[in-house]
């Protein structure tokens, strides 16, 4: 999901998180009905990151995604596999506020993963980190295996790992396609671009 | 009707001077993020400031004057000495200090002037006038009103027509992007803290002529009603602030004259407990950031 | 946590290293408290928090009337050591420091502690541990169980006994007028509207207040509104001042008959200050030698201690208050006899028969635990407080309010009361 | 991926904490020693430290790990010593009766919590401290039950004459403060406790994570309320005798100032808290006593104790046990400015 600045990108995942009530319009999932309230949301098998980072920062790593997991029993060996996955384990022990930026959304990522969530909402995954990182999330939204919802702003990475692409703007959706159409689609660059008047 | 007359004018009269300390809670709330507990003491200690002037002078206004300005003094001096030094991470180490200001300064003030009420003058005459039968105000009562009207309007004026004021707001909004505009932040709080000082040792000098006297403790059930006027208008309000305290003043005037005074704590309770369910930030709070 | 622990045993111990023995029977060698050349008792009183205003010079002025008497020889040759302990008017904090005393200094009495709430709390400990409890510094009727309390003496008449004088003087003075009453919202205020209305029956109309709480503005207005004649204040001195000044606030001038408790003229001219006027005419009682009274020899005698020994504090009704404390335990000292014992001076106070500052008899005796029997009346004039009439004395019960006929004795020639 | 195993080994190993019990067997070893070697009233100020353990604990898992703000723990205390007082005055069966003050303190906590939830910071603190100061206002208007200002005396059977009543308070409220820590100690090592400090952190985030964020929250305080109402049952044994100026609001705020300088979280810091809380007073009655002068008596106490507590805040802002880990308070300090 892509759209402009304001476009109400993150609006529409606070609506699915049951954040924030739509006027109008339904949500359904598998065919039903979908108002949750946001801590039912893992039951339902979602997860979701925010903008920047929302981290828990009077607990070590490893505890941040201990909290993920629900239902069972939290095991410390699921945390770890989840910060293996993000290739963030050996800071385990650490507190997220020590660590530099990009160590901290990977943290979250472990976090939303270790759930494991068939939805993954990836609110501006890439915000803030350099080529490099964005190259390993692109790798690791393209292996995981769950549904990814993603809003973002890197079009090289939206590009490179989305099967479908919504586009939004000022609330309205105005295209939805594969890359490749979007990439073509005279509204969009008109959205981003500003009419040319 | 009569009675319920007299009452509201009690309830007001008292009100006014929650309303004006409620105010002091209000501006430090809003340039430090605190809740100054120390509030009270401050006041009583600026009030015995005055107290001295006044015995060795014989005049009230100089002794008035000796109390607002030693407050603004004191507001500023535990800002400088102390609060800057305080590590914020955790909200509750602001709050423990100021307890622990609280103990220092009234022991302080036992030692110096031994726990006994010392009467506190008032300015003029505390009979009221009498309307068919009716007490409703005294001369006091109105100079307690222009008083806190005084402070309001200056307060207002400061905050919205003045570079100062708007500094103030600035500093206390974003401090790290006014530290950029060349806003001198930590002089601001200073100021935030002196002004709050004065004001609360206004408060201070107008509630003690009403009630037993000067006392290193005098000023804990004066702090203790101020504080819950500022909850219940919204400690980021002051127009909150104002309406908190009358309304506070008034409910405790209403119940203890029907109901009796044992049981105005519980109204205040009940009272707070509604308000706070419908309006978890006060009555006048603003609308809430997205959560998410 | 088991660091902690440890350190916290280590403190603990250190800390506790004093001896450990609580033994009470037999002669005054081992009586706690008690060695040939000292007597060390003990009291708890605010003298910190809003109740230390008044209260906290009690203490003081009872520990210089012992040092007056150290100076001379002390009792018996033994010197008394009163420690002063800060409770703060709250009642855990009176059962520690209490503890302490008892357990940890080993006082050999509790003298004058302060407050019904506070000293309530330690009845159990002090009777358990046979400690003396002598003189409790309120007008509670819970002093007064000597089956239960053996070793617990009052010394204030009690609140109902001052209800049933001040009574019986407005009900002679003041016949078919409407009577109302404020009182404190607790025991102080419920047993003396009780004794009131033994002798009154019904008042026309009842006020309390509570002391967090120091706006009385809507129950004076309702006494108004009653159209009162006398108003009866069963309150602490603050509230006596407020009251007062809040009813002249409105316009409302009855006449004020106050507890002795909430009397003090000292203190009620200073906190009403320039409005100190008001007080012209207000009835209340006392029991002791008036403070402004120079030419009684008890007020010279204590006013002679407080310069020498008291840094000549200023002298109000609760010094002549502490002082007469002393004076009455030096009294229960020399009748105890020389061979001291916790028992020999229970038994001796319980023989009773002291004379001394008051205007009427402290009557304890085996079956009798509470202190002095009644109260005279007295007015304020020109600021000062005067006494009128004669002296009341009566029970808790529906006893008759008789007056009391015997007349005052001087101190001893030394200030020293001796063995009777 | 490849050499993960070796590395989850590693890092767990370092993780291994000791068991609760096994901090808690030999504290209680420790005590039972101690009631035998102190003499009564350093077994007394024992069972007084005991006593407010239980409250200290609960507050300290509310406040620190769960960041609600409460000044009412003062009257939910009072509300545990109450009940007490009058079960055991009826009844006399005091195991019931403490049970039953912990039930009803835990009921009247729930209330409390319902509201609380929704509150946040000094609004939390605003409510709570009218909760706190309408406790004599209760006892006044029930007077017929609580007894007003003057309040009720407790009814205690003496215990069995080998051991000094004080001996017995000390196993008493030691035995439930070292029940509470143990039961804290489970509670806040697993599950619950990481949602606690999640919810503290981000309520957002916690949300998101699938935590129910005001259940956690009232769930926090009931748990408090628990452990004040034990405290205030265990009052009522010490004191035996209950009264609303034994809960004034000076309680409240002195456990706060006692988790905070103890170390706000922690169940050591709730311990060196409910330690100070006993030896401050009595250490700064002692200084002040060899003063002489009865104007500073009561007065230089309050100053010394105020002193400390800045001197503390200012020293050490993470309180006492901050002091032992330095290197880690550091480290996430610095990250979070």
């Amino acid at each position: 999901m892509i759209g402009p600045n304001g476009a109400g990108k993150t609006t529409l995942f606070n609506v699915i998180c049951g954040f924030a009530v739509a006027q109008s319009g339904a949500i359904a999932l598998d065919g039903k009905p979908f108002r949750p309230r946001p801590h039912h949301l893992s039951r339902h098998g979602i997860a979701r990151t925010l903008q920047g980072v929302g981290q828990f920062n009077g607990m070590t790593v490893l505890e941040n995604v201990l909290v993920g997991i629900r239902g069972g029993r939290a095991t410390e060996e699921a945390a770890y596999e989840a910060l293996e996955r993000c290739g963030v384990s050996e800071f385990a022990g650490a507190y997220p506020a020590s660590l530099p930026y990009a160590k901290r959304k990977r943290v979250e990522l472990a976090r939303a993963l270790a759930s494991r969530p068939r939805i993954l909402m990836l609110d501006e995954p890439a915000g803030g980190l350099d080529s490099e990182e964005i190259d390993w999330l692109a790798e690791l939204i393209r292996t995981v295996e769950t549904t990814v919802l993603l809003v973002e702003h890197h079009m090289d990475l939206v590009m490179s790992v989305c099967d479908e692409i919504l586009v939004l703007d000022f609330g309205k959706p105005i295209a939805l396609g594969s890359p490749g159409e979007i990439r073509g689609n005279e509204k969009v660059a008109e959205a981003y671009l500003g009419t040319a008047a | 009707m009569d009675r319920f007359l007299y009452l509201t004018f009690d309830g007001l009269s008292r009100g006014a001077i929650y309303a004006a300390f409620a105010l002091a809670l209000v501006l430090i709330w809003r340039a430090a993020r605190i809740v100054n507990f120390a509030q009270g003491a401050m006041a009583v200690a600026a009030a015995y400031a005055g107290y001295s002037v006044t015995n060795a002078t014989g005049s009230y206004w100089l002794g008035f004057i000796t109390a607002v300005a030693g407050g603004l003094l004191l507001g500023a001096a535990v800002e400088r000495v102390v609060m800057r030094f305080v590590d914020h991470s955790s909200p509750l180490n602001g709050v423990v200090v100021a307890l622990g200001l609280v103990l220092i300064i009234q022991g302080v003030l036992g030692m110096i002037y031994g726990n006994e009420f010392r009467p506190a003058q008032a300015p003029f005459s505390r009979d009221a006038f009498q309307i068919g039968g009716v007490a409703l105000l005294s001369r006091y009562d109105l100079f307690v009103f222009a008083a806190v009207g005084t402070v309001v309007a200056l307060l207002t004026l400061l905050f919205t027509r003045t570079p100062t004021g708007l500094r103030m707001r600035a500093a206390a909004f974003a401090p790290d992007v006014s530290r950029l505009l060349g806003v001198p932040v930590g002089g601001m709080l200073t100021l935030g803290w002196a002004l709050a000082a004065a004001v609360g040792s206004l408060a201070g000098m107008l509630v003690v002529p009403t009630e037993l006297g000067l006392h290193p403790n005098a000023m804990d059930l004066l702090f203790i009603s101020a504080f819950t006027a500022a909850v219940l208008g919204g400690l980021d309000s002051p127009v909150g602030a104002v309406v908190g305290g009358l309304v506070v003043g008034l409910l405790l005037a209403y119940v203890s004259g029907y109901l009796g005074a044992t049981v105005a704590p519980m109204a205040v309770l009940i009272l707070l407990v509604v308000v706070l369910l419908g309006r978890p930030d006060g009555l006048f709070s603003k609308a809430k950031a997205r959560t998410a | 946590m088991r660091r902690t622990a440890t350190v916290l045993a280590v403190v603990l111990l250190a800390a506790g290293c004093s001896s450990n023995g609580t033994s009470n029977s037999g002669s005054s060698s081992d009586t706690p408290g008690v060695t040939d050349t000292e007597i060390t008792v003990g009291t708890h009183m605010p003298l910190t928090g809003p109740a230390a205003a008044g209260y906290s010079k009690i203490a003081p002025a009872t520990k210089a009337y012992f040092d007056f008497v150290n100076a001379n020889g002390g009792v018996n040759g033994r010197k008394i050591t009163y420690k002063i302990m800060d409770d703060g008017y709250n009642p855990s904090n009176t059962q520690q420091v209490v503890r302490q005393m008892v357990l940890q200094d080993k006082v050999f009495a509790i003298l004058n502690g302060l407050g019904t709430p506070t000293h309530t709390g330690v009845l159990d400990f002090l009777k358990t541990n046979r400690v003396p409890d002598l003189f409790v510094a309120s007008g509670s009727r819970s002093w007064n169980q000597p089956d239960k309390y053996p070793g617990t003496f009052g010394f204030n008449p009690d609140y109902t006994v001052e209800g049933k004088i001040l009574g019986t003087y407005v009900k002679e003075t003041y016949p078919g007028k409407k009577v109302c009453f404020l009182g404190q919202d607790d025991d102080f205020g419920r047993d003396s509207l009780e004794g009131i209305e033994k002798i009154l029956g019904s008042v026309t109309a009842k006020q309390s207040y509570v002391t967090s709480n120091p706006n009385v503005g809507p129950q004076i207005g309702a006494l108004k509104a009653a159209a009162c004649d006398v108003v009866m204040l069963a309150t602490v001195p603050g509230f006596t001042a407020l009251s007062i000044g809040t009813a002249a606030k409105i316009g409302f001038k009855p006449q004020f008959v106050v507890s002795n408790v909430g009397s003090d003229p000292t203190t009620l001219t200073k906190t009403l200050g320039p409005a100190a006027g008001l007080l012209e005419g207000v009835v209340a009682a006392n029991y002791l030698p008036l403070a402004n009274d120079d030419a009684n020899p008890w007020i010279q005698l204590y006013k002679k201690v407080n310069s020498d020994y008291n840094g000549n504090a200023e002298f109000d009704n609760n010094i002549v208050y502490g002082m007469s404390v002393g004076y009455l335990f030096v009294q229960s000292l020399q009748a105890a006899g020389k061979d001291l014992t916790r028992d020999s001076l229970i038994a001796a106070v319980e023989k009773g028969g002291f004379t001394g500052p008051g205007l009427v008899p402290v009557r304890f005796s085996a079956k009798d635990h509470s202190g002095y029997a009644g109260e005279q009346l007295t007015k304020l004039t020109g600021g000062k407080a005067a006494y009128f009439g004669t002296a009341y004395q009566t029970d808790d019960g529906d006893g008759a309010v008789a007056a009391y006929t015997g007349t005052a004795v001087a101190p001893p020639q030394n200030g020293i009361p001796t063995a009777q | 991926m490849v050499s993960a195993p070796k590395k989850v080994a590693i890092s767990r190993k370092k993780r291994q904490r000791i068991s609760p019990l096994l901090v808690v067997i030999p504290a209680a070893a420790l005590i039972l020693a101690l009631t035998y070697a102190l003499p009564p009233f350093r077994n007394y100020q024992l069972a007084t430290v005991g006593a407010y353990l239980c409250v200290t604990a609960g507050l300290t898992v509310l406040t620190g790990l769960n960041g609600q703000l409460s000044l009412g723990h003062g009257a939910l205390m009072a509300t545990g010593a109450y009940t007490l007082a009058l079960m055991q005055n009826r009844f006399n069966l005091l195991v019931a009766g403490i049970v039953v003050a912990v039930l009803v303190t835990t009921v009247v906590g729930a209330v409390i919590g319902l509201a609380a939830a929704r509150l946040r910071g000094p609004y939390l603190a605003g409510l709570t401290l009218a909760v706190a100061v309408v406790v004599p206002s209760i006892a006044s208007t029930f007077d017929e039950t609580f007894n007003s200002d003057q309040g009720l005396t407790v009814a205690l059977e003496p215990p069995p004459d080998a051991i000094t009543v004080e001996q017995w308070q000390a196993w008493v409220c030691w035995g439930a403060a070292l029940v509470t820590v143990l039961l804290l100690a489970y509670l806040i090592r697993g599950r619950f406790g990481r949602d606690l400090r999640a919810v503290r952190d981000d309520e957002t985030a916690a949300k998101l994570a699938g935590i129910g964020v005001a259940r956690t929250q009232v769930l926090a305080f009931v748990v408090s309320a628990a452990c004040a109402g034990l405290a205030g049952a265990l009052f009522a044994v010490l004191a035996q005798s209950v009264s609303p100026g034994a809960f004034p609001l000076t309680l409240s705020l002195f456990l706060l100032m006692a988790i905070v300088i103890g170390g706000l979280g922690r169940l050591v810091g709730a311990l060196i808290g409910a330690v100070l809380l006993v030896a401050l007073p009595s250490f700064a009655q002692s200084i002040a006593e060899s003063s002489g002068s009865v104007r500073l008596e009561g007065n230089l106490a309050l100053t010394f104790f105020g002193v400390v507590l800045v001197v503390v805040m200012l020293a050490a802002p993470g309180g006492l046990t901050s002091l032992t880990n330095l290197r880690i308070r550091r480290k996430s300090q610095k990250g979070r400015k």
